[in-house]
């Protein structure tokens, strides 16, 4: 016998109130063998909308794969009092743009890196690795066998992605700039 | 600019949209290149100014703003990156090029290449990049503004950390470079001798009436090497060379030169560590 | 003007959401100067009523003077389930560093890690071995003939490394530190 959405609700929050990191519904599936899969999505789902509903501090998100419950956007100025913290340091305009190549060309290479961004890279991409929101993902077996860099888990929950496809594409961006640049 | 082409420190920490309008506002003659992430940047930047297309740059008055930036950075004695010259000298090659006159020109127009297409298939690149490094910057915006629960007491339990291959590199690097401080500790802790010790005590004595033995004592990297001070102390103390003085219980100890002690020396020695206890 | 119960709520909600430990009255008061002080009582009674609503997987405690959300004793045999799952996919920094100075140095024994490492590392190759990480190659031929350690095929899987040449080198490093000029 299955558990039921009813039962599977208040557990399924509970347990990804406790993880620390997005829990993903495989990782749930192992630790609840006794609910199938498709009640399991479906209680999910009823969760998701539960907390969709006014007046909520919380929400339950969907990043990097997993599900995660975070405060609303639109209270941070009071968790901040609390925490006393400002929005902390940003990656600098060089960061990003290094962030933006290796996340819609990985894996790529420094080399490939400087070329399209016509400046050295190589800050930028330690600062990247040390922030781990990149990670190295092989070599390229080409001569010096230079490391392959793509984008990590710990990106897609910085930028709140379920997934790299949640980007859009560089086509989107053409033409935004085209509109732009022609004027 | 740094020598890496990339923004200095201090513009790691301001948010796009506090240097965009800064941007916009620049007049030529105030411009600063740090403000720029590269050649591709800056010369987007002028043809933006400028109002061209950029798929029809008129190359020689561009490469003639581009040259003039590179000049007022060197007036200000700032070193330009060696980026800025290449594509410098990109420019100035394109325009030689568009300059010569090209035989047969109204027959070939259809094969016959541009000289900028290259530039332009670059910039149009780079420009793609740059719009998804402004988006990726708003989502972590939004980002910044959620939170997630505080700590648990199931997280104490579990304080170990996620790691990648560039972890274990520094780990290891960790590792050799404590290694290292031993094997040099080691070597220094055998380098030193009693007779060495007293010897570079004598010679403190020599200089300095007033010396604070704690301080000293604070300083020695090994159990050994405060052992050998010690054993180096209690000589000067045997043979009269030094006197030691202890303010108050648990205070901190001063040696004065025995040849300096008498009584009105002793009570400056005194007072003077009383004002420093004050401070 | 002061605030209403139902915008007090969510922001009560995120705050003590947010903090690491019981926030009470007061400190949320503090936080919040521009809600009353009845309108602030009411509006945390309100939110533990929430919390106490039926099919709810968390609940709004009051602990040691103070608010704080908790998951529910109920599901405790879940979470217990979930937490024993974490620890496989992670490391501690001494096993960490212990694994790094395998890596690089194998085959290698016990006595000569500790050398390197400075502390007893006994804990951290056990461990290591257990989540198959390491694994022994060999007997070194000195005195009291001590097992050789080397890493596993599971160090390269978890590592997405191919084969052992992948690991970074101080080159690699340098490459980022120093930083290349554009090709």
């Amino acid at each position: 016998m299955t558990m039921r959405i009813e039962e599977l609700k208040p557990i399924l929050e509970a347990l990804i109130f406790t993880a620390s990191e997005p829990i993903t519904e495989q990782e749930l599936a192992q630790i609840l063998p006794e609910a199938d899969r498709a009640t399991l999505a479906a209680a999910l789902e009823a969760l998701r909308r539960d907390y969709e509903a006014e007046g909520r501090g919380l929400e339950l998100r969907r990043i990097a794969g997993g599900y995660r419950i975070c405060t609303r956007p639109e209270h941070h100025e009071y968790i901040r009092r609390y925490l006393k913290t400002r929005p902390s340091a940003r990656l600098s305009m060089a960061a990003l743009e290094t962030l933006a190549v290796i996340a819609y060309k990985q894996p790529i290479t420094l080399p490939e890196i400087q070329e399209i961004r016509g400046v050295n890279s190589a800050r930028a991409v330690r600062t990247l690795l040390e922030k781990r929101l990149i990670e190295p993902k092989g070599r390229k077996p080409v001569v010096g066998r230079p490391i392959l860099y793509g984008t990590s888990r710990e990106f897609l929950i910085q930028f709140g992605l379920n997934d790299l496809s949640e980007l859009p594409t560089l086509e989107d961006f053409e033409e935004l700039t085209e509109g732009a640049s022609v004027s | 600019m740094g020598r890496e082409g990339e923004s200095p420190d201090r513009c790691e920490e301001i948010p796009l949209h506090e240097r965009e309008p800064e941007r916009a506002s620049l007049s030529p003659y105030t411009v600063k290149l740090d403000v720029f992430e590269g050649p591709l940047d800056l010369l987007l930047h002028l043809i933006k100014q400028e109002q061209v297309s950029i798929y029809d740059i008129p190359i020689a008055r561009i490469t003639e703003q581009y040259l003039d930036y590179l000049r007022r950075m060197e007036a200000l004695d700032l070193t330009i990156a060696s980026e800025y010259l290449v594509m410098a000298a990109t420019l100035i090659y394109i325009k030689s090029k568009m300059l010569l006159p090209a035989p047969a020109r109204a027959a070939d127009e259809a094969e016959a290449e541009d000289p900028r297409q290259e530039l332009v298939r670059r910039l149009l690149e780079y420009q793609k990049y740059k719009a998804a490094a402004e988006l990726l910057w708003s989502r972590a915006e939004r980002e910044q503004a959620t939170f997630t629960r505080g700590r648990l007491e199931t997280d104490e339990t579990n304080p170990e950390v996620n790691a990648t291959v560039f972890d274990l590199f520094r780990a290891f690097q960790r590792a050799m470079e404590r290694l290292k401080e031993r094997q040099e500790l080691v070597i220094a802790r055998e380098q030193i001798t009693l007779a060495e010790k007293i010897a570079e005590l004598r010679a403190l004595f020599r200089e300095r009436e007033r010396v604070d033995i704690t301080a000293l004592f604070e300083a020695a990297c090994s159990r050994r090497e405060l052992l050998i001070l010690f054993l180096a102390v209690l000589e000067l103390v045997r043979v009269a060379l030094i006197r030691l003085v202890q303010t108050e219980r648990f205070g901190r100890i001063l040696a004065l030169r025995a040849s300096d002690v008498d009584p009105e020396a002793e009570a400056t020695a005194l007072r003077m560590t009383r004002d420093d206890h004050a401070d």
